[in-house]
């Protein structure tokens, strides 16, 4: 079962040819200069070694061509590599329109994951082959860091905020997954596998397990058991807003400030409602603080994202939707 | 500030290491503008969590703010002020050699401390009853949410007690220094220890005139 | 350092800081708008502390390694500022606050 | 072999006095003000807490041969690799070369009696002694296990061990750095010799003055961080919990912030004592000096600003991670111009094999090594893999073990003559050099390749595909282990039975080199004059080699 003793990680996802590419450039300029210096310096060594007691060196005191090109050089080098790894990092931080929404919510020492069709698992993470998938994580305690190095990609994943992290996985197979943010005492037991799955074994493999409610259905079953739904009509003419078709798009607040609803706003929103009130509403809605787990406010917030908004937000709720016929916007 | 064994060829008040006055008085200003610089970046840290948090939660901090009395804020910036001013009388009497006036200002600057101290005293022990420390005793009852405007308060006592050490530690300087200055230590060729504890002194007063409006003011005006 | 030691500049000083303080006062009465009123007030306490700064702690006539030393403090601490700021105000859904 | 050929007077003994003897007892060390024996107390300090954190280290290493966690429990592992880190960083490596040899050479370099603060500096070595105190304090009582970084809110709301003790230690540990900047800053501006130019400064000044800018513009940050860690702990203010409010990743800026530039407090002082010793003994003026200076400046300038390298994926926003990602590039343009530098310099030098020049050879190499994989780390595409894996356990153990440690070896072989007045033997000083290069070597290269293979770091136990190379590692430490415990031994013998040194054994040129081995209690009989450039090495038979700069000799 584990992995053979080898000098190189796996590459399983699209983007880790992309990551080795880049790494065998830098690791080539390194060993070059390296190498250069360790040569020269040698051949100096033995070259200019002291012949007699009394002897002194030449006299040399700079030389400015000399200087520019060795500033010169390695500041183009490093450009390169900058710029280079800008583009794959900004590849990594910008997720793809069409990704699947997965979640994860980390605790001391534990992954707990759930699928969009509702499964749950632990410390296992079963995906599709071929497919994008978004991962949006948040952390019950402390920082913890979501690492799969088959994949190369990792992110933080921080109390008190979502954090995302996307691939898309290129091999079948059993790929380790870490806990890379030192969490405590079992920070190096926090660690699973992330399994990788043709598309109809993975349809297998769904249909194998407990029959579950997908994230946003849950979400909108929390919705009424808290009330929500008695400020927030879909019409706009309760108490609160509506929040069909909120998601993604900009509003003000009485501040005069403004700001974009995305997970966290909306997270703020459940859990600190006074922190920023919406232009046109008065400051009545209760706040959620302590009355609801991070994975109850996870389906909530999808819940809310099903009811529509910007173009790309309702993917996972379109995706979904399809399947209870339930059409968003 | 003299140093017993190597005292003999040098003239008093002068350390061995030092060659002259001159680069005695250069060495020591330097190194308290230096001490000053480690300040601004001590006390710089607490501005730059303030300014996060202020971008963060705006509304809250307002809210925050709104719970201090702006009156006995300007009112104990005036002192500060005015025990800055008195600290410039004791440096000019010193840079004079009038040693009375030396003691004056100093006792005039420690009573405008202390009476700084003792309305910041005040202060917080209304924000105790009001139950705005932060910890287990917060409660918050106005608008918005409690948690960003315990934040606020969290600032508002490690700024203010950061400065209120300062002062502490200012006003203990300062009587120790009544001693010498009555006994005509400093002169107008060596007067830099008061001298360097008016910049000090000086400094905290800066800090707290970024203090006031960021704690004080900012609510005034919404609401 | 100047050689005549008399008082009256900075009673001056004193005067114009106090009139400052009650000038930021009235100031923050006012509502700018975000983040306008804080700039003000920030502006007129900027002020204020040059004034501490240049005149009771003698940095007019100082040497310049010392106006070094009294501006790289506040210098450095503004660039620490900023780049916080910059990750703090970036942040998605942040940077309409700007 | 004696490298000493040349050295044709020496001297019959030891001076008759000389700051060792002008006073004796216990209380006559423990109240000095005199910046040679506040150097001593220091060395004695840091090399103590040196053996301790290598004590940690060789735990680890052991912990690590197999993958199960089979030595120790998972909070023991936690605790050695923080106190390592907490110890070897701001307990030895911050003040090793500043505090004890840079207190030390400093004022010989530029012709002072003292630094310009005598009781602040004796000062900085209490704040150090109580800063450490308490650190043990809290070691004897079981130990941190935050990791050196303190994050929170692990740090704040979750460890159940003494953090605030170890913060309290480092926060007062702070101001003896502040106090040591502080004091060196104004030495270097105010107490320079007649003549002593500031482009006649010998390079270790250079990079001293940036360091000490460092420590004084940094270290107040780091300070007020931790006070803002220990409300939160023991008051419950909620700085940085998000449970209370708090934002945890702005306690990585404010951490950040002094701790990137702490690495060049690490790094600043060796590469000036490398510039030292390579002029010393290529007897060559150091190749564009004015570069090398203005480079230290300017890593100590750009240096400040590309902290967030540490943050890339903290989730901080990915505008700043480009940000800090682009100017932490620009770190590399003047490391590299100091590199090239210092070779351009060997180049038609007079090369004397020596002790100091292995270390500086060992130093040139390996932190190139160490830089360059530091650059792959601020390469964001390549960062997102390998952060807070063994990747970067061997990127900075490459530059703080393989430059830092090196450089203060080095410049710790190079002055010893002067501090001690006495030589330790050549052949076993030159055995420990290349035991120490073996040994690192096969220590920490192995952790790059397992640290791109995926290993986090500070992990207890790991899977079975890593243990190869963990084997590989840990044979290497205790190798390493060997070659430092040689100078140690060497060190000792040579205080009693070394042969005598003589002012100049290296025909080194520098107003250090000018008084006698070991100084007199101030330093030189009568103010040198720098009426030389710096070094200026003059060709000549050894016995009148016109050195037109000393007085003295002349
Ligand atoms: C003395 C200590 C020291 C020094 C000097 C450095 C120097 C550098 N460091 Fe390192 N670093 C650490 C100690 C140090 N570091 C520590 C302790 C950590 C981990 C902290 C923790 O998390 O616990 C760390 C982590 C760390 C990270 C974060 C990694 C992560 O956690 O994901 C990064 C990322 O950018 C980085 C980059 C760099 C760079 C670019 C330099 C540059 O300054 C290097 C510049 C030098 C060179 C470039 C070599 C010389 C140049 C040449 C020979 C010429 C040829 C050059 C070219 C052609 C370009 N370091
Ligand atoms: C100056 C800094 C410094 C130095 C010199 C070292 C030196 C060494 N370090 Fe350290 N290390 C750090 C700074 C340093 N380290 C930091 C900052 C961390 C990160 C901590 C964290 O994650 O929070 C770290 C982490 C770290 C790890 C990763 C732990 C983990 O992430 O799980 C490892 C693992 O191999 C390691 C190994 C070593 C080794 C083998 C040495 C060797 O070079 C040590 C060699 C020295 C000796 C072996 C001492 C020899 C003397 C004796 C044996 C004396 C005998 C005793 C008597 C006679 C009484 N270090
Ligand atoms: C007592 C009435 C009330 C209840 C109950 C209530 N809300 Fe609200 N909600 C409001 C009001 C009023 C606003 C607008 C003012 C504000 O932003 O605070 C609002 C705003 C919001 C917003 C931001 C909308 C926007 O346009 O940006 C979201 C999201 C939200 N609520 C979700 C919820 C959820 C989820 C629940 C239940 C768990 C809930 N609310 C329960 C009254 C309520
Ligand atoms: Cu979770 Cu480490
Ligand atoms: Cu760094």
């Amino acid at each position: 079962m584990s992995p053979e003793f080898s000098l190189f990680p796996e590459q399983a996802s699209t983007i880790a040819s992309k990551v080795d590419a880049l790494y065998f450039f830098a690791l080539a300029m390194s060993a070059f200069f390296s190498l250069l210096i360790a040569v020269v310096i040698f051949f100096f060594f033995i070259r200019f070694r002291r012949r007699h007691a009394g002897e002194v060196g030449a006299r040399a005191h700079g030389s400015m061509m000399l200087e520019v090109v060795w500033s010169v050089i390695p500041l183009v080098i490093t450009m390169v590599l900058f710029v280079w790894g800008a583009v794959i990092f900004i590849e990594m931080k910008t997720v793809p329109e069409d990704a699947t929404e997965y979640f994860a919510t980390a605790k001391q020492w534990m992954w707990k994951f759930q699928h969009p069709e509702g499964q749950r698992e632990i410390n296992t993470l079963h995906v599709p082959l071929g497919e994008t998938i978004k991962l949006t994580m948040t952390s019950e305690d402390v920082i913890h860091s979501f690492f799969v190095p088959a994949f190369r990609v990792k992110q933080d994943v921080v109390p008190g905020r979502y954090t995302t992290v996307w691939f898309e996985a290129s091999k079948t197979g059993r790929y380790h997954l870490f806990c890379t943010e030192y969490c405590g005492s079992h920070h190096s037991r926090m660690i699973g596998w992330v399994t990788v799955m043709d598309p109809d074994d993975y349809q297998a493999w769904l249909a194998g397990g407990a029959p579950a409610e997908a994230p946003k259905d849950l979400g909108a079953t929390l919705f009424e058991q808290h009330i929500c739904n008695t400020c927030h009509l879909e019409d706009g003419s309760g108490r609160g807003p509506s929040l069909v078709g909120i998601y993604g798009q900009e509003t003000r607040f009485t501040d005069g400030t403004t700001g974009i609803r995305d997970d966290d706003y909306l997270r703020q929103s459940i859990l600190t409602p006074a922190s920023q009130v919406v232009e046109g509403y008065l400051q009545i809605m209760p706040t959620y603080q302590g009355q609801l787990s991070e994975v109850s406010l996870l389906q909530l917030i999808s819940y809310v994202k099903s009811l529509g908004g910007a173009p790309g937000a309702e993917t996972s709720a379109e995706a979904s939707a399809e399947s209870t016929g339930e059409s968003p916007e | 500030m003299s140093d017993s064994s190597a005292a003999a060829a040098h003239p008093p008040g002068l350390a061995h290491h030092f060659e002259s006055y001159e680069q005695q008085k250069h060495s020591s200003f330097l190194g308290m503008w230096l001490f000053l610089v480690q300040e601004v970046m001590f006390f710089g840290g607490l501005f730059v969590v303030y300014v996060t948090y202020r971008s963060l939660y705006g509304d809250a901090f307002a809210a925050g703010s709104r719970q201090l009395d702006v009156m006995i804020g300007a009112v104990n910036t005036t002192v500060l002020l005015i025990s800055s001013f008195t600290m410039v009388i004791a440096v000019t009497a010193a840079k004079k050699g009038n040693r009375k006036w030396i003691v004056y200002g100093l006792l005039l600057t420690i009573l405008f401390g202390g009476i700084f101290l003792g309305v910041k005293y005040f202060e917080y022990g209304a924000k105790w009853q009001h139950h705005l420390v932060p910890g287990p005793y917060f409660e918050w009852h106005g608008e918005g949410v409690g948690r960003p405007v315990e934040i606020f308060f969290c600032l508002y006592f490690a700024m203010t007690g950061m400065h209120a050490l300062h002062m502490v530690v200012g006003i203990g300087i300062m009587l120790f220094m009544l001693r010498p200055a009555w006994r005509g230590k400093w002169t107008p060729q060596n007067h830099n220890f008061v001298e360097g504890f008016g910049l000090y002194w000086h400094f905290v007063d800066i800090v707290w005139i970024f203090l006031f409006p960021f704690l004080y003011l900012i609510g005034l005006a919404t609401h | 350092m100047s050689e005549h030691h008399s008082l009256k500049p900075y009673v001056f000083v004193l005067v114009g800081l106090l009139i400052l303080t009650w000038v930021t006062y009235g100031a923050a009465l006012w509502d700018f708008g975000h983040p306008w009123s804080d700039l003000v007030a920030l502006l007129i306490a900027m002020t204020k502390a040059s004034l501490v700064v240049v005149f009771f702690m003698h940095v007019k006539g100082a040497t310049p390694l010392i106006k070094m030393a009294a501006v790289g403090g506040f210098f450095w601490l503004l660039i620490f500022g900023a780049f916080v700021l910059a990750d703090v105000l970036t942040r998605p859904g942040m940077l309409e606050f700007l | 072999m004696s490298t000493r050929e040349y050295d044709v007077a020496p001297d019959p003994g030891l001076p008759k006095s000389h700051y060792l003897n002008a006073a004796h007892g216990l209380k006559s060390w423990l109240l000095t003000t005199d910046h040679k024996r506040i150097g001593i107390l220091y060395l004695l300090s840091i090399t103590f807490f040196f053996l301790l954190g290598g004590i940690y280290a060789i735990a680890i290493r052991l912990e690590l041969l197999t993958p199960a966690g089979d030595m120790v429990q998972p909070d023991t592992y936690n605790r050695l690799f923080t106190m390592h880190g907490v110890l070897m960083i701001f307990f030895f490596l911050i003040p090793s070369i500043p505090a004890a040899l840079g207190n030390f050479v400093i004022p010989l370099m530029i012709g002072a009696k003292d630094v310009a603060f005598p009781k602040l500096n004796l000062a900085s070595w209490y704040m150090y002694l109580i800063g450490a105190s308490l650190t043990m304090w809290a070691l004897f009582h079981g130990g941190v296990d935050t990791g050196w970084t303190f994050y929170t809110p692990f740090s704040t709301t979750y460890s159940n061990t003494y953090v605030a003790a170890v913060a309290v230690g480092i926060f007062v540990n702070g101001f003896s750095g502040i106090f040591t900047g502080i004091n060196f800053m104004v030495t270097i501006h105010r107490m320079r010799a007649p003549g002593m130019t500031w482009f006649r400064l010998p390079l270790f000044i250079w990079a001293h003055y940036a360091t000490s800018l460092i420590m004084v513009l940094g270290t107040p940050v780091l300070a007020i961080t931790i006070v803002l860690v220990a409300l939160e702990r023991l008051l419950k203010f909620g700085f940085f919990d998000p449970a209370l409010g708090g934002d945890p990743v702005l306690f990585q800026h404010l951490f950040w912030f002094y701790s990137h530039p702490a690495v060049y407090i690490m790094i600043l002082p060796s590469m000036g004592v490398i510039s030292e010793i390579i002029a010393a003994f290529a007897r060559k003026p150091v190749f564009g000096y004015k570069f090398v200076a203005f480079a230290s400046m300017g890593i100590a300038v750009i240096g400040f600003i590309v902290w967030g390298h540490h943050l890339f994926v903290s989730s901080q926003s990915l505008y700043a991670g480009l940000i800090f990602s682009i100017l932490t590039m620009l770190v590399a343009v003047p490391s590299a111009v100091k590199v090239f530098n210092w070779m351009a310099t060997l180049y038609r030098g007079s090369i004397e094999y020596s002790t100091p020049m292995f270390y500086a050879l060992g130093f040139i190499g390996l932190f190139t090594i160490g830089g360059l994989t530091g650059l792959m780390l601020a390469t964001t595409g390549i960062d997102v893999h390998v952060h807070d894996t063994y990747f970067v356990v061997a990127h900075f153990h490459y530059i703080m073990v393989g430059g830092a440690l090196m450089g203060y070896l080095g410049g710790l072989h190079y002055w010893w003559p002067k501090i001690t007045g006495r030589m330790y033997p050549g052949f076993w000083s030159h055995l420990s050099a290349g035991v120490i290069f073996l040994g690192f070597n096969l220590t920490f290269f192995p952790q790059f390749i397992l640290g791109y293979l995926g290993m986090p770091r500070r992990y207890h136990a790991y899977p079975e595909e890593f243990q190869v190379l963990n084997i590989l590692s840990t044979a290497g430490a205790s190798i390493l282990a060997v070659g430092y415990v040689i100078p140690l031994v060497y060190f000792i013998w040579s205080l009693k039975y070394g042969e005598v040194a003589g002012k100049n054994p290296w025909g080194a040129v520098g107003l250090e080199w000018q008084t006698a081995s070991p100084p007199p209690e101030h330093n030189f009989e009568e103010i040198p004059e720098a009426d030389f450039e710096p070094y200026e090495y003059v060709e000549g038979p050894p016995s009148e080699r016109p050195y037109r700069y000393s007085r003295s000799e002349a």
